[in-house]
């Protein structure tokens, strides 16, 4: 007996051993926790946070944002606007891509003329589509016409140039990708992980990090605990609140918290004939408690909301604000509406018709359905008999809210890089992402303005407008801007930079890209 | 087919019976957990002669399979000998530690049991499980073992015996299996084999070999040989001498000759009378029934077990149990009407 | 005639003689019973056992310990964790009941047919249950709740896509081995029809292992229920279904372990509860366990 | 006996027609359509459209169930709408992760099962045997997924025993580098997969333990093995000697079915511990409408539990002699 | 009253046997191979013929296997018989339809051997008698529970246990019950299916007396199946032999143990202890490989174990055939 204990002891403390030879060991190596798998790494069809991630490592764009959301030269050494609707790009020279062919204005050409070719189908198709055409005027010279001025442009071109000849040939770059960027691709396990290497090839120098695995760990919980195992290197948002609170405590661990560029939303659909007057809209806005759920539920890792506009933004503007929590404002305002308790069960009727609203989220995000829950009992509280209804994001999206079925559906838009992003396609009337049904005249033309003008201040002022419509008619009820946490082992060897866009360049120590 | 042969049996005692190859002394075994518990055999006792057959009769639930499993120290978990002796020549068995218990089982003292399909392990072929018996016993070598299967199976005119001792017990048929089994039993000759009802599952023309089979070998071993049985006709075949079990006790112990000759017990008289053949052959006499049924061991009448189904019972027998008392020479009956009923 | 008649009084009394104590003896099954008895009481009369309010809010004192004012603590919204695992109960016992029932009339209709009838109609009955065998369980559950919707009686019917193929093995098995015992075929010597037969002859002596089956289904289906709702795809909230107290609960479990504890634990003492029930019927009913020592 | 593995193959192809039907309904029933998942939030009305022309969404039913059979005859399983890669390959890649997960969580809680049940039966009604079945029934009782994570969060994170998620490599290569002097990989590829494999795990083993307690205690009162007392066996050779071995037979038909619920339980379980196999991906597919992709895990998920039970059943045939394979 | 087994159905109903069979088979596929197809079949009964007059006792005896419990199950239709011909009080049973199925289901009853598996255990015995009325609408509702008690004091059981279930009584009493059920549709022929071979000697006397008695009062007329020679003698009045699914001798009951003729009716007898210990067969240990219904001997069944047996027995299959004194027998030799 004594000596079986000894030996389970003995394999015990051979596992410790392994484990600590195993961090020893990733010496310039990092292992990065994410949520979700890449779909595919071509950086064109790119959809979900971890493609767009890798695909920034893999690839280069024309220009590179800051982490400060600031455009930098990438694989564009300059560029000229020599009238609204045109840029001309200049490339670098001696640019290649991995396999060590040349990028030149073709490559440059192919990727935006794929990308804005329908049938291509690139998920972010609406935001080239106001480029008109693309064109090479010399091996390093790209022009691109626009079809109006768009401002936005520039935050949209870190967007990977791929290599024209490799993906006419039929390679797969889903799978095989080749690009410019710092890092190469040396294994993907679907669904597990992503391990890239330092490129000898990247214009800016080789990465100090050599080789990069991205470890895909779904739940939010077990990639913290995961990463406080020792088994993870780097984890970042979407975190568990509490876990955050925790990792932040905790001094082995490094931390960003900072604001990130995404936004908690409540979708109200405009076109429900219950929700078309902006007054009901208002009153069920109030009695939204965004300091408990940002606090409480979010565990303050959010920012309280108080307009379309993110805080970090050029555009942001304090001083417009939405209604706040008031249950009693609200109660109020329901009344004036003809809302009352007639008959006496608790609940507001008008006209006999009680008052019934559904409120809606998807099943993934706890927090979310937290937020739901809460505001559903405050709801409750003033004798609004809310229901909620929670499903799996597939149904709940395309089944559900953008098919306009929704009363109030609680959602969130991400990488929010420039105002242009959460408004356009949202709130102009017919936006192709209009799913509440929304359309006013004044917004519309502001955020047409704030598209095409050029000049900042003049788009700034132009978002302001609109969003200050929007705080008052709440199409849109903004509950918090989302924060963004950075976690990293502080044995790293390399300083660590956080970019609000969960992107890496900043762990393998080329935050800037710069020279 | 045999003739007919007159054999006077019961004679073939030694006469100089020194020392009886097993003997049991006022055995009673209790279930110890019932609620509240029972006791299944009472004042059990019997002597069996080297090559001596000793036959206990009697029906469902009276106590002889019990009885027979006390022998080899194989009670089920929760029953046990509450008192008595049983002696295996010079060894007390009930003394024994249960690892020298095991020693002796299968080695001087054996067992033949009932359904030979189920007594054979389903997924061993029988030769392995006759070596195993052999070896466990007599230290030897596997391939030694193999080959002392094999003779134990044609010593028990198994056909075929190399064949078949490769074969599962559900390849046999249900004669070579009961061969198998005795040659299991009898594969290091013990001093004293009980069978337990060896040949009830069998057809007619197979109970007649396999009872000629067992006398063979016990003639040829000189083995004693206790034989359970519900079946008179068996009895009459094979007994030396004979005990008659009633709910737990012995209710009539004689030589073969003499209990066919006069049956004591008003009980043994009406099995003997319920039995179609030999009693009421040969017309549409009625046979002599036994009213009722055995009562349950736990919930027994007092004073005579057998009283309530009794045709000659008294107020005495309803009252108190009759002794179990010599009536004839050799010849025991617990009955206070012996005497009355004759 | 003889008194033939006798000894059954006999036999009755020692009858029950074995019965009580054997049931009072087994321990697990008196447990089992108590446990069970207990939830389905609670659930049955919530409103009254229930301290609190269900949705009553209270953030500050969210994820609060066991205390005399919140018997088992407080949840994430601080509402009274008592209180709605009682009600929870409701919901988790009534959506097991409906499956259960469910799963054993469709089971045991299908084994029933399929073991007396054989043949093609077996052939083909099993196959169907083959089919829903083949699938992971937990993947046919998720894709019919997707289809229906969450909800109490969708849940409950998606749990019965998975577990009544359960019965009708079973069901089909004694139904085949009845179906060759001799009081069968002298019902059906006397003339009875094969739906009497099998409504009384074969169905009364499955009841048994159905029975059996049922009460360890319960537990089952309470903890698939609560998978469900730990993967989202349960009743919606407010609802206090013990699947979101646990599913919330786990994500609070290293700061406030509380609140994944207790309903972790409610969750299990419930499913153990059941289990120990199935588990001391299948001694009891057990043909095997009754009959006394033989001679 | 080949007749018979024929007979139980060709009884597979049925079964696996009605499980593609049965997936098809469900996926054809889901609402949530993969086109505009595969979009996203920004998708227009238009884009849509075309892509769902282009995966051939507006066919009608019986056209896709058609082709997809036409395509599975030919092998192939389609394209994952999501991954860009065929179905088959995406798979494979995962399968051999599963299938080690599951038959690890398998060995172990046959192990596990058995001796807990034996040692429940030999001391039955004793303390033991309380103890034992209580924690068999704490087994049954507790939800998979509270298990894996107290179990990450004791070992892993407080104790830091063990790696909380992840799969080292493969087992079998592993075992090789270690013959080969390398033992490091090995034991990291243990460490990793002992905690999903003893999550994933308990439940069966809880469920084999009282499996076998039953059936050995069945078997301990069965005639053959008091004959193997009556010729003199000594306990332990009774016990393990006789009486196991018929025990195991009734147990032997439930571990087909144990490892199906185990590949299910696997989807649980790997969602937790970030293992890379077929329960992760399935949860990937059913949220993302990956229809191909469910389809094809459907497929598999079946295939591999239709292969094991046929294991099953031969090699019930070879342990019990009684059974002759028509 | 002498047999013929090959005599037409007589036409006059008086003299006419109550139950007349003719080349009863009842045949078993075997099946193998990938798509199960039959490649042979078990012969468990193959080419019985025999009669049964009212009040008449026909005894069918053989060791196990032999066919005679599938005989019985194949007359009261519970398996299906594939060959031969089947006449009951002057119809031919194999044309019987519906209405007239049920009738000669009715009219032709079964008693098993096991007593505890042939009554439901979840019903009373008022339930369990009852069946038979309820099932053909006999008599008016109310009047059947005594009908029931009736019939359970004709069987010996106390009316007052009619509430009692099967597992209260003990195994000769549950026997009395399963007698009771075949009795309550009014038989006229009554299959006893080895109805005392799993009861004890002194109740198996107490059954016996009651099928003697029965058949008396009510002149009901039994095939009485039995592995056991006393058994048989005591209650038949003819006695039937059966050897792997064929009759081979068929007599009257004091003709057959007195003498027997055929083979293997005298090792039957050979092999039956005496019950005198002084008249001891002194049985030998000689073995020998039974042949079983599956792997039949060509020619004579019974050739491989009979001594008699000479080459013409391995070709020619003896026909069961009248003998000068009125006895059935197949055998070439004697």
């Amino acid at each position: 007996m004594t000596i079986r204990k000894s030996a389970t002891r003995g394999v015990a403390a051979s596992l410790v051993a392994l484990a600590a030879a195993g961090a020893v060991q990733a010496q310039d190596s990092l292992v990065i926790g994410a949520d979700v798998d890449a779909g595919t790494l071509d950086p064109r069809l790119s959809r979900d946070t971890t493609a767009y991630r890798v695909t920034d490592l893999i690839y280069a764009g024309l220009v590179h944002l800051s982490p400060t959301l600031e455009p930098q030269p990438d694989m564009a050494e300059s560029w000229e606007s020599p009238d609204p609707q045109t840029v001309i790009f200049h490339l670098r020279e001696g640019l290649t891509f991995s396999d060590g062919s040349p990028l030149t204005a073709e490559d440059v050409v192919y990727t935006f003329e794929t990308l804005t070719d329908p049938d291509f189908n690139a998920p972010q198709l609406t935001l080239f589509a106001p480029i008109e055409s693309v064109e090479a005027v010399d091996e390093l010279t790209v022009q691109f016409n626009l079809s109006a001025p768009y401002a936005p442009l520039m935050s949209y071109l870190s967007m990977g140039i791929v290599p024209s000849d490799y993906a006419e040939s039929g390679a797969d770059l889903s799978s095989e990708p080749i690009g410019s960027g710092p890092m190469v691709l040396s294994e993907w396990n679907r669904g597990s992980d992503i391990v890239l290497e330092a490129s000898d090839s990247y214009w800016a120098g080789t990465p100090e990090i050599e080789t990069v695995t991205v470890r895909i760990v779904g739940d939010n919980s077990a990639r913290a605990q995961a990463f406080e195992a020792g088994d993870l290197d780097v984890i970042q948002s979407p975190l568990s609140p509490q876990d955050i609170q925790r990792l932040e405590e905790d001094d082995r661990f490094g931390s960003e918290i900072m604001a990130g560029l995404g936004v908690t939303y409540l979708n109200f659909n405009t076109a429900d004939p219950l929700l078309a007057d902006p007054e009901m809209r208002q009153a069920f806005a109030m009695l939204v408690d965004q300091e408990t759920i940002v606090n409480d539920i979010y565990q303050g890792v959010d920012e309280v909301a108080t307009s379309i506009i993110l805080p970090s933004s050029w555009a942001y503007d304090e001083s417009i604000t939405q209604p706040t929590f008031d249950p009693a404002g609200a109660a109020e305002k329901f009344a004036e509406l003809g809302w009352s308790d007639s008959d006496g069960d608790g609940i507001l009727d008008k006209d006999g018709e009680p008052l019934t609203v559904i409120l809606s989220t998807h099943s993934e995000d706890p927090n979310r359905i937290q937020a739901v829950e809460y505001t559903q009992a405050m709801m409750q509280s003033v004798g609004v008999d809310a229901q909620i209804q929670i499903t799996d994001w597939p149904s709940f999206s395309s089944g559900y809210v953008q098919q306009g079925q929704h009363q109030i559906a609680l959602l969130g838009w991400l990488n929010l890089t420039d105002p242009d992003r959460l408004g356009y396609a949202q709130l102009t009337t017919g936006g192709s992402q209009n799913w509440g049904g929304y359309s006013n005249e004044t917004v519309d033309t502001a955020l047409e303005e704030g598209r095409t003008a050029l000049d900042q201040e003049t788009r700034a002022e132009a978002y302001q407008t609109a969003a200050e419509v929007i705080a008052e008619e709440l199409p849109y009820y903004i509950i918090s801007y989302q924060g963004y946490q950075l976690f990293w082992d502080k044995d790293l060897p390399v300083e660590v930079t956080a970019d609000p866009r969960g992107n890496f360049r900043g762990m393998i120590g080329m935050p800037e890209t710069a020279e | 087919m045999a003739p007919l042969r007159d054999i006077e049996a019961g004679d073939r005692r030694p006469a100089d019976v020194a020392a009886p190859a097993l003997s049991v002394r006022d055995v009673e075994i209790r279930i110890a957990n019932a609620d509240p518990p029972f006791t299944v055999v009472s004042d059990m006792s019997l002597e069996v002669a080297a090559g001596e057959t000793l036959c206990i009769v009697g029906e469902s639930g009276c106590g002889k399979s019990i009885t027979a499993l006390s022998l080899l120290r194989l009670l089920p978990d929760g029953v046990r000998v509450e008192h008595g002796e049983i002696d295996l020549g010079e060894t007390d068995m009930l003394a024994l530690s249960e690892r020298r218990a095991e020693d002796i089982r299968g080695d001087r003292i054996a067992m033949i049991f009932q359904e030979p399909l189920t007594a054979l392990n389903p997924v061993m072929p029988v030769g392995r499980q006759i070596g195993e018996a052999l070896r466990r016993h007599r230290p030897m070598s596997r391939r030694a073992a193999a080959r002392g299967a094999v003779a134990a199976l044609e010593r028990v005119q198994m056909p075929d015996a190399e064949r078949r001792a490769q074969q599962y017990p559900h390849e046999l048929s249900g004669g070579m299996r009961q061969r198998a089994m005795i040659a299991l039993a009898l594969c290091c000759e013990p001093e004293v084999i009980v069978a337990d009802e060896p040949t009830t599952a069998l057809d007619v023309t197979v109970q007649a070999q396999i009872l000629g089979l067992i006398g063979e070998l016990q003639r040829r071993l000189g083995t004693a040989l206790v034989l359970i049985t519900h079946d008179l006709g068996v009895v009459a075949e094979t007994a030396d001498r004979v005990i008659v079990m009633y709910a737990g006790r012995r209710v009539e112990e004689a030589r073969v000759t003499d209990l066919f000759d006069e049956p004591l017990h008003p009980y043994t008289r009406g099995l003997m009378g319920a039995i179609p053949r030999g009693a009421a052959t040969g017309g549409h006499g009625r046979l002599t029934d036994i009213k009722g049924t055995v009562p349950p061991m736990w919930d027994l009448p007092p004073g005579c077990a057998f009283a309530p189904r009794c045709p000659l019972a008294i107020d005495r027998c309803r009252a108190e149990r009759p002794p179990l008392e010599e009536h004839r020479p050799g010849h025991l009956a617990a009955c206070w009407r012996v005497n009355d009923a004759t | 005639m003889t008194d033939a008649a006798q000894p059954a009084p006999q036999a009755a009394r020692a009858r029950r003689r074995i019965r009580w104590p054997k049931a009072l003896r087994s321990a697990p099954l008196i447990a089992g019973a108590l446990i069970s008895a207990t939830i389905i009481l609670l659930a049955i009369f919530a409103p009254f056992v229930a301290t609190h309010d269900l949705t009553q809010m209270d953030m500050p004192n969210r994820f609060s310990g066991p205390s005399a004012e919140h018997w088992l603590g407080t949840d994430n919204f601080g509402r009274d964790l008592w209180s709605r695992l009682v009600y929870g109960a409701r919901i988790s016992v009534t959506i097991a009941i409906i499956a259960v029932t469910l799963s054993a009339i469709i089971g045991t209709v299908i084994g029933l047919v399929a073991g007396y009838f054989g043949g093609w109609v077996d052939l083909l009955l099993m196959r169907l249950t083959d089919i829903f065998l083949g699938f992971p369980p937990l993947v046919l559950v998720l894709a019919v709740v997707a289809v229906v919707g969450p909800g109490l009686l969708n849940v409950a019917l998606s749990l019965v896509i998975v577990s009544w193929t359960e019965y009708a093995r079973v069901v089909r098995s004694t139904t085949l081995s009845l179906r060759e015992q001799n009081f069968v075929l002298a019902a059906r010597a006397i003339g009875a029809s094969p739906a009497r037969i099998l409504w009384r002859e074969v169905l009364p002596n499955s009841l048994g292992p159905i029975i059996v089956l049922a009460s360890l289904g319960l537990g089952t289906a309470i903890i698939w229920e609560s998978a469900l709702s730990f993967l989202g795809f349960g009743l919606p909230p407010p609802a206090p279904t013990w699947g979101w107290s646990l599913s919330y609960g786990t994500r609070f479990m290293r700061e406030d372990p509380w609140m994944s504890i207790i309903s972790g634990a409610a969750i299990m003492v419930t499913v153990l509860g059941f289990n120990l029930l199935g588990d001391g019927l299948r001694d009891l009913l057990d043909p095997r366990h009754q009959t006394r020592g033989k001679s | 006996m080949t007749a018979y593995v024929i007979r139980r193959l060709l009884l597979f192809v049925p079964m696996a027609v009605g499980i593609i039907c049965v997936t098809f309904a469900l996926l054809l029933l889901i609402p949530g359509d993969p086109a505009s998942v595969l979009l996203g939030q920004e998708a227009t009305a238009e884009g849509i459209a075309s892509l769902r022309a282009a995966m051939g969404l507006d066919d009608p039913w019986y056209i896709r169930l058609g082709r997809y059979f036409a395509d599975l005859a030919q092998g192939d399983m389609g394209r994952s709408i999501f991954q860009n890669a065929p179905v088959s390959e995406i798979i494979l890649g995962r399968m051999g992760a599963t299938i080690e997960l599951a038959a690890v969580a398998l060995f172990l809680s046959v192990v596990v099962g058995i001796g807990l049940g034996v040692l429940a039966a030999i001391r039955q009604g004793g303390i033991v045997d309380a103890a034992t079945m209580l924690l068999a029934q704490l087994g049954i009782s507790m939800p998979v997924y509270w298990l894996s994570l107290l179990l990450m969060l004791w070992f892993a994170v407080n104790l830091g025993w063990l790696p909380a998620i992840g799969r080292g490599e493969p087992l079998i290569p592993a075992f090789g580098m270690m013959l080969a002097g390398n033992p490091a990989p090995f034991l990291d590829s243990l460490a990793h997969i002992t905690l999903p494999a003893l999550s994933l795990a308990g439940n069966s083993a809880a469920i084999i333990s009282r499996l076998v307690r039953t059936s050995m205690l069945e078997v301990l009162r069965e005639d053959f093995v008091r004959t193997a007392k009556a010729k003199g066996m000594r306990r332990p050779q009774v016990v393990l000697g006789h009486a196991l071995r018929n025990a195991l037979l009734p147990v032997l038909s439930v571990i087909g079915l144990r490892f199906g619920a185990l590949l299910g339980g696997a989807i649980l379980t790997e969602t937790i511990f970030a293992w890379p196999g077929l329960g992760q991906l399935t949860i990937a597919a059913i949220s993302q409408r990956d229809v191909p992709l469910i389809q094809g895990i459907v497929l598999i998920f079946a295939l591999i539990y239709a292969t094991v039970t046929l294991a099953v059943d031969l090699a019930y045939a070879a342990v019990d002699p009684r059974i002759r394979l028509r | 009253m002498p047999l013929d087994a090959t005599a037409p159905p007589a036409g006059a109903a008086d003299t006419a046997p109550l139950l007349s069979v003719e080349d009863l088979q009842v045949h078993f596929p075997i099946r193998a191979g990938v798509f199960q197809r039959q490649v042979g079949s078990v012969r468990a009964v193959d080419g019985v013929s025999f009669q049964l007059g009212r009040a008449e006792t026909l005894g069918l005896v053989g060791e196990s296997g032999c066919g005679k419990s599938t005989t019985g199950l194949a007359l009261t239709g519970l398996i299906p018989a594939t060959g031969g011909a089947v006449t009951f009080d002057g119809a031919r049973v194999g044309a019987a339809r519906g209405r007239d199925l049920a009738r000669y289901r009715q009219r032709m009853q079964i008693v098993f051997q096991d007593p505890f598996s042939s009554l439901n255990p979840r019903q009373s015995v008022r339930d369990i008698l009852r069946a038979p009325l309820d099932i053909h609408s006999i008599g008016a509702p109310a009047e059947r529970n005594e009908q029931v008690l009736a019939m359970m004091r004709r069987v010996g059981l106390r009316p007052d246990q009619a509430g009692n279930y099967p597992h209260q009584f003990s195994g000769g009493q549950r026997q009395r019950i399963g007698i009771a059920r075949a009795l309550m549709l009014g038989p006229d022929v009554i299959v006893c299916d080895e109805p005392v071979s799993a009861l004890d000697v002194s109740v198996q006397a107490q059954i016996l007396n009651l099928l003697a008695d029965l058949q008396e009062e009510l002149g009901v007329a039994y095939l009485f199946i039995s592995h056991d020679l006393g058994v048989v003698e005591y209650l038949s009045h003819k006695v039937a032999v059966m050897y792997l699914g064929k009759i081979v001798e068929l007599a009257e009951k004091a003709d057959l143990f007195a003498a027997p003729r055929h083979p293997y009716t005298e090792l039957l007898l050979g092999s039956t202890p005496s019950l005198d210990p002084r008249k001891r067969h002194g049985f030998t240990a000689q073995s020998e490989t039974v042949p079983s219904a599956t792997h039949k001997p060509s020619g004579c069944a019974f050739r491989t174990r009979c001594p008699l047996a000479t080459d013409r027995c391995a070709s020619e299959e003896p026909p069961l055939v009248p003998r000068e004194d009125g006895r059935l027998v197949a055998c070439h030799h004697r």
